[in-house]
């Protein structure tokens, strides 16, 4: 029954990945692949990786997707969306086909000759597990055996949207988007985004003992403010500029400061003191959750406004 | 018990034949607001015979409450989103399609 | 045949998918979309192929994932704000062709 | 000695905290507060070669995890030697961006720059192959905004290339240590290294992982994204970039196939890494003989020296120990000198298009009367590039020659020999431009004397190499992993 269950994801799964790639209508493709990724939740949770599924839902096909769908509604705007493309040509099909059999050949020949591992890292895991503070494994591994990871990554976040904003060279950017003055809709928001918010800081605070954690809860928190924001209501025009920037940065200040702050205790970077790991993580992960959401709202509204007019005279380079 | 667990299928199925017709009217429908419609009925109803059937299954509270607040949640997403593409729809004008097709082709010829 | 291995075939499909668009397609969203094919399909591959040699649930690799998605957005992001600049400029959804291949 | 006391950290704290102030303070704040950051930041990187030179490498575990659950960081005398390298060229490019740039340019450009410190540190220290992955996607991430941050169409189309081959490289590496962490059940390098065992899986995994590793490097013939983003972005990010971006993902390789031995296994695939570098060092020096803009001469002079750097990999295998040294030796000289002289070649040639307002070579006309101090640093740069005594590049040049005659291996003699001809003739060119005679000497631009002293210091550095090379080499020949698994 399982492998029933198993065998119709795949097949499914990679249907959908086809049509996503070869649809002549790139709006079905954004939708296919939408599509790929709730799919692939249901997968994740067949691997035992509800985290993951959460994750994906959330980030993979939620967040992707608006922000492909926007870039659509964009390029529909801009008359640029039906663009007759050149199509590709024969010798880029050869080429294609070729190197992905290829790939495709080779990890299969890797994948059929696993060696058995020679290293358990669950036994590690569950050795440490008592000392992590937090009893949900993968919080663990993501915030204090392998913070430093996680540091980096959030950084790479902070580092898109600060890409963005370099480009995005007017910061008082007019929005594109009109927002909806749907009464309906503003009426349902009341509901909703109080219940959003609620579920955001369930699924952070799940995360010490079962699934969740700030990357899910940020990425719920960055649904309910791109679902005000296309409502009309711009958390830009609410808070200030500087307040924008500094809740962006807080979550990865806040890291990098408890990260610090062990240095100075004479402990290693990242290392949390004896008993104070389970509040420092929460503290951290209450922090991070914000600034996902800001950071994923910021990616959606900085994609949204129109580019500016290059301007000239900044810097004399070439 | 046998009861029950018959009664959990009929459930179960009648749900997923409810999103199979959802689906069906999504695709064979001719415009925008009668695609909302099929969606719309196949979901909430579908999912609601699906949340009946699987609420035997645990006998807790907790999860009974879960449950119904999914069902609520994804109704009140499913109006508002319908009602939303059909709005827009309206904004756009995109025209309702007819209900005698040929007798419309014939008279644009 | 056990859950394990299948999704990490199916990751394996979908890296090749991906990979066959990355390369065939000239349409920039298009290349996005399947480089998150090819994203979708490593990750896949990660924990799948970990927990196929592990035999257990591997809480490790499942928290890198984790990492790789959201790193993984981070990218598509960046790549929609550089090419919606690039239509705005040039009016155009692919690069010009390479001179050289 | 107490963990406190290690640089290690702050060399990634320091960076990581000036990204963040620097895009939360006023803008005429930055610079000093960045000024002060470069400080502290040489000051961290010489304490730690003190300290390594002195008591042999450190191994440092974040969070007090240690490997394999954990991550950790190394510092042997490798990953010293290149935080010395990119702690002096990130310096001299941030003085020289400080000026270049306008305040409104250079605000957002310190947060970009500190990520992109951050993240090469991090890449020189990592011990991780999963680090090594986030680390090279945050150094995807700053250099794609720094080649993007001009703004106009064509660095966008070069920062569009950029990223996406970017993308794929890091997949496929990505990919490569899923398959690693299957087999293995480890990321941690060390670990990996004690347990490697060559079947299909590991083979894959290294294809994968060298074939993500080399687009990101831009070996011949993955290289057709670089010179545009070098050539296209501004004086500063090109020379960042040149000198020191590509070499991260050619540092993990070279870590890869040393410490897990794929030499000695693989030998055929070294063969052809070096016939892809004798490729580049060829079609490189072509190409640059053909550009009509002289960023694009340069930029096109680095896929070549690239070409030089892969020779490493077939000379590395040998029956000789000796031989093996040799090569390394001169391979990562090579590198060193590379990254001086082309960070000073990239920033003469921005003064240069500063001053006659044109980017191309035709415009350079009157420059040797009108601007001879950079020439002259332009000269020396070049010097080095083309491998002429004395100066860094030709000792490097004289160690790999010495090495393929030990090891046999005379056709790479010819590649080189081929290749400095070219880089010769290309460089050549460039100065015949400058020596023809022009009457718009008083439309010229006069760049801040401090952009030329930046040019020309650095490629000076570039020269003295020559005479100081005993010392990056006894660094890099300090013991530590890559050391260990040499032959």
């Amino acid at each position: 029954m399982n492998l029933l269950i198993d065998l119709t994801l795949l097949l499914g799964t990679l249907a959908i990945a086809l049509t996503a790639l070869i649809s002549r209508s790139l709006f079905r493709s954004v939708v296919f692949f939408i599509l790929l990724g709730l799919m692939l939740a249901i997968g994740w949770i067949r691997l035992g990786a509800p985290d993951i599924a959460l994750a994906e839902a959330a980030i993979g096909a939620g967040i992707t997707g608006v922000l492909l769908l926007d870039t659509l509604g964009h390029l529909k705007k801009t008359g640029n969306l039906d663009v007759e493309e050149s199509s590709p040509s024969r010798k880029r099909l050869v080429l294609a086909l070729l190197s992905s059999i290829t790939l495709v050949c080779l990890l299969l020949w890797a994948i059929f000759h696993q060696p058995t591992p020679a290293i358990n890292i669950h036994l590690l895991v569950a050795e440490a597990m008592p000392d992590s503070g937090v009893s949900h494994p993968i919080t663990a591994v993501l915030l204090n055996f392998r913070s430093y990871d996680t540091l980096l990554e959030v950084g790479v976040l902070v580092l898109a949207v600060l890409v963005g904003l370099a480009l995005q060279t007017d910061q008082q950017a007019q929005d594109s988007l009109p927002g909806l003055p749907n009464p309906l809709l503003h009426a349902t928001l009341t509901l909703l985004i109080p219940a959003m918010i609620i579920t955001s800081m369930y699924l952070l605070w799940a995360g010490s003992d079962r699934p969740g954690g700030a990357f899910q809860a940020g990425a719920m928190l960055a649904a309910a403010f791109i679902l005000l924001h296309l409502a009309g209501i711009k958390l830009s025009a609410q808070v200030s500029h500087r307040m924008m920037q500094f809740g962006l940065l807080l979550g990865f200040a806040v890291f990098l400061i408890v990260a610090t702050s062990s240095l100075l205790g004479g402990r290693p970077l990242l290392a949390y003191p004896e008993g104070g790991a389970g509040a420092l993580i929460l503290l951290i992960e209450l922090a991070l959750t914000l600034s996902i959401g800001l950071i994923l709202l910021s990616l959606f509204t900085i994609a949204n406004s129109p580019p500016q007019a290059t301007r000239t005279g900044g810097g004399h380079g070439h | 018990m046998t009861l029950l667990m018959i009664l959990q299928s009929i459930l179960l199925i009648s749900g997923s034949l409810m999103f199979l017709v959802g689906s069906i009217g999504l695709v064979r429908f001719p415009d925008t607001y009668t695609r909302i419609h099929a969606l719309t009925k196949a979901d909430n109803v579908g999912l609601g015979l699906i949340v009946i059937g699987l609420i035997p299954a645990s006998f807790s509270l907790l999860i009974t409450l879960k449950l119904l607040l999914i069902w609520l949640l994804v109704m009140l997403a499913s109006a508002l989103s319908g009602h939303l593409v059909a709005w827009e729809a309206r904004a756009q004008q995109v025209p309702l399609a007819s209900l005698d097709k040929e007798s419309q082709d014939e008279s644009t010829h | 045949m056990d859950t394990n291995l299948i999704f990490t075939l199916c990751g394996v499909g979908l890296c090749g998918l991906g990979f066959f668009g990355f390369i065939y397609h000239r349409h920039l969203l298009r290349r996005l979309i399947a480089f998150n094919l090819i994203g979708n399909g490593t990750f896949l591959i990660m924990v799948g192929f970990a927990q196929r040699g592990q035999g257990v649930t591997d809480h490790v690799i499942q928290a890198l994932v984790l990492t790789g998605i959201v790193v993984a957005v981070a990218a598509t992001a960046l790549a929609l704000v550089l090419i919606r600049r690039w239509f705005h400029l040039k009016g155009s959804t692919q690069l010009p062709e390479d001179e050289t291949s | 000695m107490s963990m406190i006391f290690s640089p290690i950290p702050w060399l990634l704290v320091i960076p990581l905290a000036g990204a963040v102030l620097t895009m939360l303070i006023p803008w005429h704040w930055r610079s000093p507060a960045s000024l002060l950051g470069i400080l502290t930041q040489l000051m961290a990187s010489l304490i730690l070669w003190y300290q390594v030179s002195h008591f042999g490498p450190q191994i440092y575990a974040m969070a007090d995890w240690q490997a394999p659950l954990g991550i950790a960081l190394r510092a042997d005398g490798l990953a010293t030697l290149f935080i010395l390298m990119s702690s002096v060229i990130a310096s001299a490019c941030a003085l020289y961006a400080h000026v270049y740039l306008s305040l409104a340019k250079r605000a957002n450009f310190w947060p970009l720059l500190w990520f992109l410190w951050a993240s090469l540190n991090g890449i020189w220290l990592a011990a991780d192959t999963f680090n090594l992955y986030v680390g090279l996607e945050l150094l995807t991430f700053a250099a794609v905004g720094l080649v993007a941050f001009s703004s106009d169409e064509r660095s966008l189309e070069a920062s569009i290339r950029y990223l996406y081959a970017a993308l794929l490289g890091s997949m496929a590496y990505l990919l490569g240590v899923a398959l690693l962490y299957g087999a293995q059940g480890t990321l941690a390098m060390d670990s990996l290294a004690d347990t490697w065992h060559w079947g299909p899986t590991n083979q894959v995994a290294v294809t994968l992982i060298l074939g993500g590793l080399l687009l990101k490097t831009a070996v011949f013939p993955l290289h057709t994204w670089l010179p545009p983003a070098h050539g296209g972005a501004l004086t500063p990010v090109s020379a960042l970039l040149s000198a020191l971006v590509i070499k991260a993902s050619f540092y993990i390789l070279l870590r890869f196939w040393v410490e897990f031995g794929i030499y000695e296994y693989l030998p055929s695939l070294s063969q052809l890494l070096g016939a892809l570098g004798a490729g580049a060092i060829i079609w490189g020096g072509w190409m640059a003989l053909k550009q009509t803009h002289l960023k694009m001469v340069v930029a096109y002079s680095t896929v070549a020296q690239i070409g030089y750097m892969s020779l490493i990999f077939p000379l590395l295998v040998s029956d000789s120990s000796e031989a093996s040294l040799m090569a390394y030796q001169g391979g990562m000289l090579m590198l060193l000198a590379h990254a001086f002289a082309k960070a000073g070649m990239f920033l003469a040639a921005g003064n240069l298009i500063f001053c006659t307002g044109k980017p191309d070579l035709q415009s350079l006309a009157g420059m040797s009367r009108y601007r001879p101090l950079n020439i002259f640093a332009f000269g020396l740069a070049g010097v080095s590039l083309m491998g002429l005594p004395p100066s860094g590049g030709f000792n490097a040049k004289w160690l790999l020659l010495q090495s393929s005659f030990m090891s046999g291996q005379w056709w790479w003699i010819v590649v080189l020999l081929i290749g400095s001809l070219l880089s010769a003739a290309y460089i050549f060119r460039v100065f015949a431009y400058t020596y023809k005679e022009t009457d718009r000497g008083d439309t010229f631009n006069r760049p801040h004397l401090s952009l030329e002293l930046i040019a020309l210091g650095l490629s000076v550095i570039s020269i003295l190499w020559a005479f100081l090379s005993v010392w990056p080499l006894n660094m890099i020949s300090l013991p530590g992993p890559l050391m260990e698994a040499l032959p």
